[in-house]
């Protein structure tokens, strides 16, 4: 078994281990979605049209609060610095883990996104597409997410940094995961164009995220 | 197998902890790093492993693979333990094992473990989350890894912290068949570490203070 | 010894295990019985309502399961200020062990509610304040439970659980009374009312047969989770025991070297 | 004897929520019996390790 | 200078030295406010008609991130430990720096929120409104909050968790905090009494808040 | 002034670290406590100082306001500095003076907090952060607190860690004056703190172990 094999499943493991870390991403998932249509009235009509939406951003947000834990531990009990001492690349240290955190928190709130959709009166036809955006777009939140967990490692007040410096680089999935949920919905065909994009913006994300989160953590470990 | 050191110059926040300095150590050598705090004896080790890049000078280790970086010769044990809480004894040592090392087969891969264990004592606690680990024995699992994975260079800094004196001399056996057997190790400590013949390079002296 | 207080006795930890050793399956069974009691009456005996059809019959799970929701909570609360005041020593294992059965029951009445909503409001779901509150009596559970595995030291974790579970608490008055205090599409409380009930006894008895089987299954459940969660402890002090032993074993056979 | 109960054109929700409260609490029970199970199978595997809690001995 | 003086002046002193917290602060408030109309489209009459109730909730996901600040740092490097010993009890303690975190994170972010209005093309007469809602509703988020914060310094995934465990305490604040201003653009008094029970949350939250926070603060330090 | 501890049952994290410790430190009294790795010193002083909350036995201090709580007596320095880096070396001892003192007039507390720094050689660091000073200078910056504000109980916690050979007997001269005016010091420590006349409580002796 590689030593990305290894790594991957060992990030598992501890997510797995270190229990609630899901839970507790979903939980923020559900509370924030829940947060929403306090804050905009209980005008259905108006949160059907808006939920997809609502949805993407509090999905972002969810994301974005479990960033930390990517690189965090391991920096701070020092398995980091061991870590660069194995015949792995830094490169794909960081690419492991982004994965293990897509694996453990992207793809769970993917598959939440349309349970929520109920309590924002979604309409039925557009969960499965709900879900394969998701699912197309969440590689690009935890691979461009590593880039600013791995800048703010050592930072204080990490958590708000990251997220003011992460938010911007999330702004051409958000869009085009909408546009593609919207086109959707209005003509059968806008669908692909919008789709194509996102995953393109994702599989550019999972190949310069890593490289660019493993010189932020060169710098770091100085 | 050597190691050469020539003008090594590091700084750390704007200020030069570590000027020109210049030594080399042979392969089935010791050599201890003492001097005061703030001597810059951590700051050394860190450069030699790689994580802080030097202003000036050169670290250079002859009989090592010359297509692999210096790095993946080095083992080391710093202040932190680079354990999981949440994983056990065993599967703390595993992963390093199957992470630093070459991968080797299954059941010598399995066997080796189980001597690391067993040499440092942990072997009855092999199913124990780390959590629940004394410090002595969270330090003696860091220790584990140099067993495991075979690999020239030693750094260790202050190996000896909170290990009581059984361990002390268990660690003082261990480093000195790893020098033996033609190995290097360097290690920065305040205590005697009881190893008769090593080398002692005494830092601080030769720093210009600001 | 024979004269102490049924708390008392219940304090040692020891003897809530004898205790419930055949107390819980008694309980266990009682529940199964009143509860098939209860659904034979709702599915076989209740007539539909006048105005709601056969739809009532969910009624007859939604209403316990809610209550249930909120007796869990309250239970948490009771269990916290007896950990907090008292240090009872089963207070931490009953709040921790309550969580989970009290948010399984929430959930339960926001899914009932929910299913029952489609046919009668049209929708699965409005953001009435009834259903609000409970939307955060559910979220209130998650967040103790999130901050128990959230914190390894297991003293550390109860005691902060406590504190967020006496803070919490004030949600359960504004869950029963936010029907009155803002008007909404949720039903008005007709049970429990101080006037006495306000439905007809044909629909009245089958639901509060239900109540009562399933409150006692709500009791057999707790004291099997508290059973569970003594034994995990147990199994934690013995673990630690070993530790410690292994330790102490070492430190003898290193005494004659220094 | 169940489908001879009519329910009306609502039946779908009705056994959907009877059928939500027997899978929520099946879920419930299972749980805590295989986790009683599991307790138990720990505690008898560290006795017969040897290790024994001070209460027990005295 | 009494003992509650020095310590909301050395934390004021303080939010002020790190710099930083204030501007990451407002800075993921409008990086919030800014993806929002992404989200949903860039309809003015929509975004409008919600304005208010997007303010209000970036506003509290603002307020949520910079929380943990309020006792982190200080149960860190053991300052907290030696405030026990002050002949100031706890609970002033805990209200003390609760008040620092409103006055350096709830006032400027109430200030921002009428600026961002404009992004949203709030309503001219509603940015007053606004202003005065959420000064009246800001104690509670930073009351209410330290009980969160002093609940989880100790915990893995603070900040997530945090979230988490305050988010429902928000509730009652935020759906009066749009009510209020809802009201008031209808009809003239319907403010008063949506107001009135804003600031009846916001005063119950400043004395129970400290009370908890003190609470878990005390079993922390074990 | 004298401080009785009868019966003390401490526990942490479900184990017995302290079982049934009785002992008294009477005004003018030094107290040192040691012991191995583990043995129960930082859970003592933490437990003297109110932090933990003993199983069972009491802690007494006659002499002192009886209206007032123990902890108001106690001064702590722990191995966390408790100083904040981005406020001066002055602003810090000012804020504890202020806390910590009896918020005396202005001219009064100036002298008392200068007098402070001179005595641990930080005067010509006043205006530096925190975040500049060197290990031993932040140790010496917690150890300022002890002088700016009179408490009658000090509770030290390795206060020589990281100090240099000058400054361990500055802190010998510190503590020898707090006592000679009638003080209690209870230091927990692995290293000689050069007090001359001080008492030794050894833990981990007496501590039956499961
Ligand atoms: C998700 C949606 C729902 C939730 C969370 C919910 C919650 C609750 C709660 C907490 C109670 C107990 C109140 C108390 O004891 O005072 C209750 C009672 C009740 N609910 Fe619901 N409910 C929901 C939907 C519905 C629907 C759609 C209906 C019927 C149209 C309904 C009818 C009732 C009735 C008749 C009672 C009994 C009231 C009484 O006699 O006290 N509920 N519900
Ligand atoms: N991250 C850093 N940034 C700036 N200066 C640093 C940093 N870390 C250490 N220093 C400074 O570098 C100098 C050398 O530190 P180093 O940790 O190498 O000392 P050391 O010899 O290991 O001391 P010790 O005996 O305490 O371990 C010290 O003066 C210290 O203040
Ligand atoms: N937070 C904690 N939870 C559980 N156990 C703890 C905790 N802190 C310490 N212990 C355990 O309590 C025992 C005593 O610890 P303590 O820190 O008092 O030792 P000490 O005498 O100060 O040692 P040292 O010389 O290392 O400072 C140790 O066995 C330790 O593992
Ligand atoms: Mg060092
Ligand atoms: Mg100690």
């Amino acid at each position: 078994m590689s030593g990305f094999m290894r790594l991957l499943r060992r990030d598992l493991l501890l997510a797995w281990r270190e229990g609630g870390a899901l839970g507790t991403a979903l939980g923020f998932y559900l509370v924030v979605v829940a947060l929403m249509p306090l804050g905009l009235g209980p005008d259905l009509n108006l949160l059907s049209r808006i939920a997809s939406g609502i949805l993407w951003v509090a999905l972002l947000l969810a994301a974005l609060l479990s960033l930390p834990r990517i690189f965090e531990t391991d920096a701070d009990d020092g398995a980091l610095d061991v870590m660069a001492l194995g015949t792995l690349p830094l490169e794909l240290v960081a690419g492991a883990k982004s994965l293990a955190h897509w694996i453990s928190t992207g793809i769970p709130l993917a598959i939440m996104a349309p349970v929520l959709g109920v309590l924002l009166n979604l309409e039925v036809r557009a969960y499965p597409l709900l879900f394969a955006t998701m699912l197309a777009g969440t590689p690009a939140i935890s691979f461009l997410g590593a880039i600013g967990a791995a800048l703010t490692i050592r930072a204080r007040r990490g958590g708000l940094l990251l997220a003011l410096l992460v938010l911007p680089l999330y702004v051409p999935t958000l869009i085009f995961g909408i546009t593609a949920i919207n086109a959707a919905l209005l003509s059968p065909d806008g669908f692909a164009a919008s789709f194509l994009i996102l995953s393109a913006i994702s599989l550019v994300s999972v190949v310069l995220g890593p490289i660019a989160a493993a010189a932020a953590l060169r710098t770091q470990m100085e | 197998m050597q190691l050469f050191v020539a003008n090594l110059v590091v700084a750390r926040g704007g200020r030069t902890i570590i000027d020109d300095l210049t030594f080399d150590v042979a392969g089935g050598e010791a050599l201890l790093l003492t001097g005061r705090n703030g001597a810059g004896k951590t700051t050394l080790i860190r450069a030699l492993a790689g994580y802080l890049r030097p202003i000036a000078g050169s670290v250079r280790l002859d009989g090592f693979d010359p297509e692999r970086d210096v790095r993946e010769a080095c083992h080391y044990v710093g202040h932190l333990d680079a354990n999981k809480a949440s994983l056990s004894v065993m599967e703390n040592v595993a992963f390093w094992q199957g992470y630093l090392g070459d991968g080797g087969s299954g059941t010598a891969a399995g066997d080796a473990l189980w001597a690391a264990l067993e040499r440092f004592g942990l072997d009855a606690l092999a199913d124990i989350p780390a959590a629940y680990l004394s410090a002595g024995q969270k330090r003696r699992l860091s220790l584990c890894r140099l067993l495991v994975a075979r690999r020239p260079l030693w750094l260790l800094d202050e190996p000896s912290v909170s290990l009581d004196a059984a361990s002390t001399v268990l660690l003082a056996d261990v480093i000195g068949e790893h020098v033996a057997a033609g190995g290097i190790v360097i290690a920065a400590t305040h205590l005697p570490l009881g190893l008769g013949a090593a080398r002692e390079l005494r830092l601080g002296e030769q720093v210009a203070m600001s | 010894m024979q004269n102490q207080s049924i708390t008392q006795r219940l304090a040692n930890p020891t003897r809530f295990m004898q205790l419930t050793d055949w107390l819980m399956p008694l309980t266990a069974a009682i529940a199964v019985v009143v509860i098939a009691a209860g659904l034979y009456l709702a599915l076989f005996v209740a007539p539909p309502d006048y105005q709601q059809g056969e739809t009532v019959k969910i009624m007859f799970i939604h209403v316990p399961s809610a209550w249930l929701g909120m007796m869990g909570y309250l239970m948490i609360a009771i269990s916290s200020f007896g950990l907090l005041v008292f240090r009872h020593p089963l207070a931490d294992v009953s709040a921790k062990a309550a969580a989970p059965i009290g948010a399984a029951f929430t959930l339960l009445a926001l899914i009932t509610g929910s299913l029952w909503g489609k046919p009668m409001w049209g929708t699965y779901w409005v953001w009435d304040a009834r259903l609000t509150s409970v939307l955060i009596l559910f979220f209130l559970y998650l967040g103790l439970m999130a901050l128990r595995s959230a914190l390894d030291d297991e003293s550390l974790a109860a005691k902060q659980a406590a504190v967020l579970g006496l803070v919490g608490v004030v949600i359960l008055p504004i869950i029963k009374f936010s029907v009155d205090w803002w008007n909404t599409l949720h039903q008005p409380a007709s049970v429990v009312k101080l006037d006495g009930p306000a439905i007809h006894s044909s629909i009245l008895v089958p639901l509060l047969v239900n109540a009562v089987g399933f409150s006692i299954l709500f009791l057999a459940l707790h004291m099997k989770a508290m059973r569970n969660e003594v034994l995990r402890r147990r199994v934690k002090a013995l673990r630690l025991a070993e530790v410690e032993r292994a330790a102490k074993r070492e430190r003898t056979a290193a005494a004659p070297a220094e | 004897m169940l489908a001879m109960i009519d329910l009306g054109p609502h039946a779908a929700y009705i056994w959907g929520s009877y059928g939500a409260v027997a899978l929520v609490l099946a879920a419930l029970v299972a749980w805590l019996w295989f986790d009683g199970r599991r307790q138990r199978r720990l505690l008898a595997e560290l006795e017969s390790r040897g290790v024994r809690r001070r209460s027990d001995r005295g």
